[in-house]
């Protein structure tokens, strides 16, 4: 059963079709697959419904998907460096839905572990209950929350063995893993690709099992939004 | 003489508690890191999915790999771990995290807490902050008293709502308020910033507060 | 000639397909997986937390931190990956496991399962039982056709249920039955053991099924 | 904030009450906290509620402190393979709460993540779903099952470092990651102790915030309840 992919256009050829639900993993851009969006545009399907914490910024990410005008509705908690994305959502082309982020990414987890609802206390009292079924427990009130699937899901992941078992590094990991395990297909762009067996299997992130296709991206280009730092103390 | 930004900072430190987890916000709340007393562990955690946040990597160290919820650079400790979006907000949700400090446009003398949609701006999300104030153990807001002049400490949020009933304590650039947010104890003054005047307080405040015995003395 | 547990399990193992991801149960399930084709990738799961579960260790080299959801002793492979039993039943339940081969008392012509409390006896508990049979894409139950004589094959389970509508295949050391548990489509004879005929199978079941048009020529 | 405790006894001291729910590590006898429920039994403290996968056998695990009767009522999903447990079951001496293993495991993550309740299709049908509440989610039937809380979790884990992340072995993970979360507070006894740094933060298992309190238990005996083995073939 061999899932790794020649390129990222390879990997994404056959899955996609219009109107379809794509989870991307990432958090703003950092852990972001974005050589597999690169694919999704050159592969020019339309009217997606995409699942991501954040929408990219212009020209990167996501932002890559609203300027070829493939995204028909986001799902997300934060959309706020992405000056196209106010544009298309103000000119009304555009729908959105805003997520509290942990109910979101309790939402995706949901929808990889087969629960198809839960109940939170985020959000009870503000917007974000309205129309949603109210419940209390030992004395106080819960909102009840879908769990969401994705046709396909795209993941970015530092490390993947040919099995699929993958590794996040660092703060890259963030909505990966949960994506990963709700996609109905999941595909990983990995910066190193090793045979089974080298990857420790106590120290896997996410199992094989939620992975059908990965595609080795070594060298990628990563972006930082806010580059702070601090100054040396001259020794 | 009103705190400065540094000195709200300051005073929200003071919140602090030895072996505490703490969810700092962007603006004023990241400044209490400076503040942190020596000797005093606190972990810091990103709910993008990290515990044992380090300091601003030094210039040409930067970490695409590694950034906090804000979207900036930042370092691990020798505590850090990391964990996914998920694990972080059942962390935060789950009741795990002692103490978020975070930023406000408008607080009510119930604790409701309004920080997320700014009026005639294009809504950019709530991201983390309704997960926060629904699930940390204890809720401290760093905020400027007023904003144009006008109060934001109100009997009414005007803005759409991150929380109600979520605030335990409010710190601005003139005063420091308690809020009883569980029952109908409300919202107490219980202390001034150097300088400033209970009429001050009074005068910039729509919300209902009452006086700490104390503090009375103190301001008298 | 009824089939031998071997022959049961041989049987079995042709509904294995290359990539799939499979949870064995104990007893003759167990044995499946001494069957799966040479040069087909087939990852076993074991629900206590661990996906690519390889044969029992050699004498002596027993490790007591890797053991099957049966307690067994078993050895890691190079695709092996471990995750805890949440995470284990979040794939289950998820519908990730393509396959679950499994034991039971009874089986009802709609599909109903019962394996897990056996009468007169202390209630052991159903273990992963019922997540299995309510998560598992495709449920294949292999058992011996009947108990002390009596049909296991029934109209209604007697025992209290495991799931509703879960079965998708039995096979028995007599004869193999498909269940299209979704529909009113009901249960189907599609194979026979060798040397046994329609009519002991007949004679040992109570369930209603029809008998697939290829086995009637067959068994003619 | 010292996490380190001197031995089993001092680690359980103080925190234990009469009642109160506890939780277990383990499945079967691989992962157990053994040197945690062995101060239990010493400590004394009775009428206890246990989640637990599984009882322990005769004479070790949770069947320790079924001898010392200090147990009320156990919550789990498999009980076979303690005799003594039978006895006192059917002496009407222990109440019992049977749990499917998964919907066991989610009712602990669940606690630990702040979600009083999910929606899962496990049970439904069966006596398991009797007496609770049957949702309907796009044509399938769900039942709504309650997250799980303890007093105090006891979990058994590989490597500890001092600030409480901890890394378990192999299958030894099973219930101890849940169980760490879902404890107001936790206990960990670890087979290695390690100065915090040492272990990878990408690797880390179960964050330190989860874990109250660690103690080094080296050198302890794992037992194993079905030694299985296959025969070396001659060279």
């Amino acid at each position: 059963m061999n899932k790794i992919f020649p390129d990222a256009h390879a990997a994404m050829a056959g899955i996609l079709k219009d109107g379809m639900t794509l989870m991307s993993g990432g958090f703003g851009l950092c852990g972001i697959p974005q050589l597999l969006i690169e694919a999704i545009r050159d592969l020019k399907v339309k009217d997606l419904t995409v699942i991501s914490n954040n929408a990219g910024v212009d020209g990167a990410g996501l932002g890559i998907l609203l300027e070829s005008r493939q995204i028909k509705k986001m799902i997300s908690s934060y959309v706020g460096e992405n000056k196209l994305f106010e544009r298309q959502f103000l000119a009304g082309e555009l729908e959105l839905e805003f997520n509290p982020q942990g109910t979101l990414a309790e939402r995706i987890r949901a929808g990889g572990a087969g629960i198809p609802a839960f109940l939170t206390k985020t959000g009870v009292g503000t917007l974000i209950a309205e129309g949603k079924e109210l419940r209390d427990f030992d004395g106080a009130v819960y909102v009840m929350e879908r769990g969401l699937v994705a046709d396909v899901s795209i993941v970015h992941a530092y490390k993947g063995d040919t099995e699929g078992n993958l590794i996040y590094r660092k703060t890259a990991r963030n909505f990966n893993p949960m994506m990963a395990s709700a996609g109905k297909i999941t595909v990983a762009q990995v910066e190193h690709i090793v045979p089974a067996g080298e990857i420790d299997p106590d120290a896997v992130h996410t199992p094989g099992i939620f992975v059908q296709r990965i595609v080795h991206t070594p060298n990628i280009a990563k972006l930082i939004e806010k580059r702070t730092t601090r100054p040396r103390i001259a020794a | 003489m009103a705190w400065t930004r540094d000195q709200m900072a300051e005073r929200a430190a003071k919140e602090l508690r030895d072996g505490f987890y703490v969810n700092l916000g962007i603006g004023i709340p990241t400044l209490v890191a400076n503040f942190i007393p020596a000797g005093m562990d606190v972990q810091l955690q990103s709910e993008n999915g990290m515990l044992g946040m380090g300091p601003f990597p030094f210039e040409g160290e930067e970490d695409a790999d590694l950034i906090n919820a804000g979207k900036q650079t930042i370092t691990e400790l020798a505590t850090t771990s990391y964990f996914s979006s998920a694990d972080s907000f059942g962390m935060i949700r789950g009741g795990h995290i002692d103490l978020a400090i975070l930023g406000a446009m408008e607080v009510t003398e119930r604790g409701d807490l309004a920080n997320w949609m700014i009026p005639g701006k294009m809504v950019k999300g709530m991201g983390g902050a309704m997960d926060l104030v629904a699930g940390v153990k204890r809720v401290v807001v760093v905020m400027e008293h007023t904003a144009k002049g006008q109060p934001k400490l109100l009997h009414h949020c005007t803005l759409p709502l991150t929380g109600t009933a979520v605030v335990d304590l409010v710190i601005t650039d003139l005063a420091v308020f308690s809020i009883d947010k569980g029952s109908s104890g409300g919202m107490t003054l219980i202390e001034l910033a150097d300088g400033v005047t209970l009429d001050e307080v009074k005068a910039n405040t729509e919300a209902n507060f009452k006086v700490a015995a104390d503090l009375k003395t103190k301001a008298a």
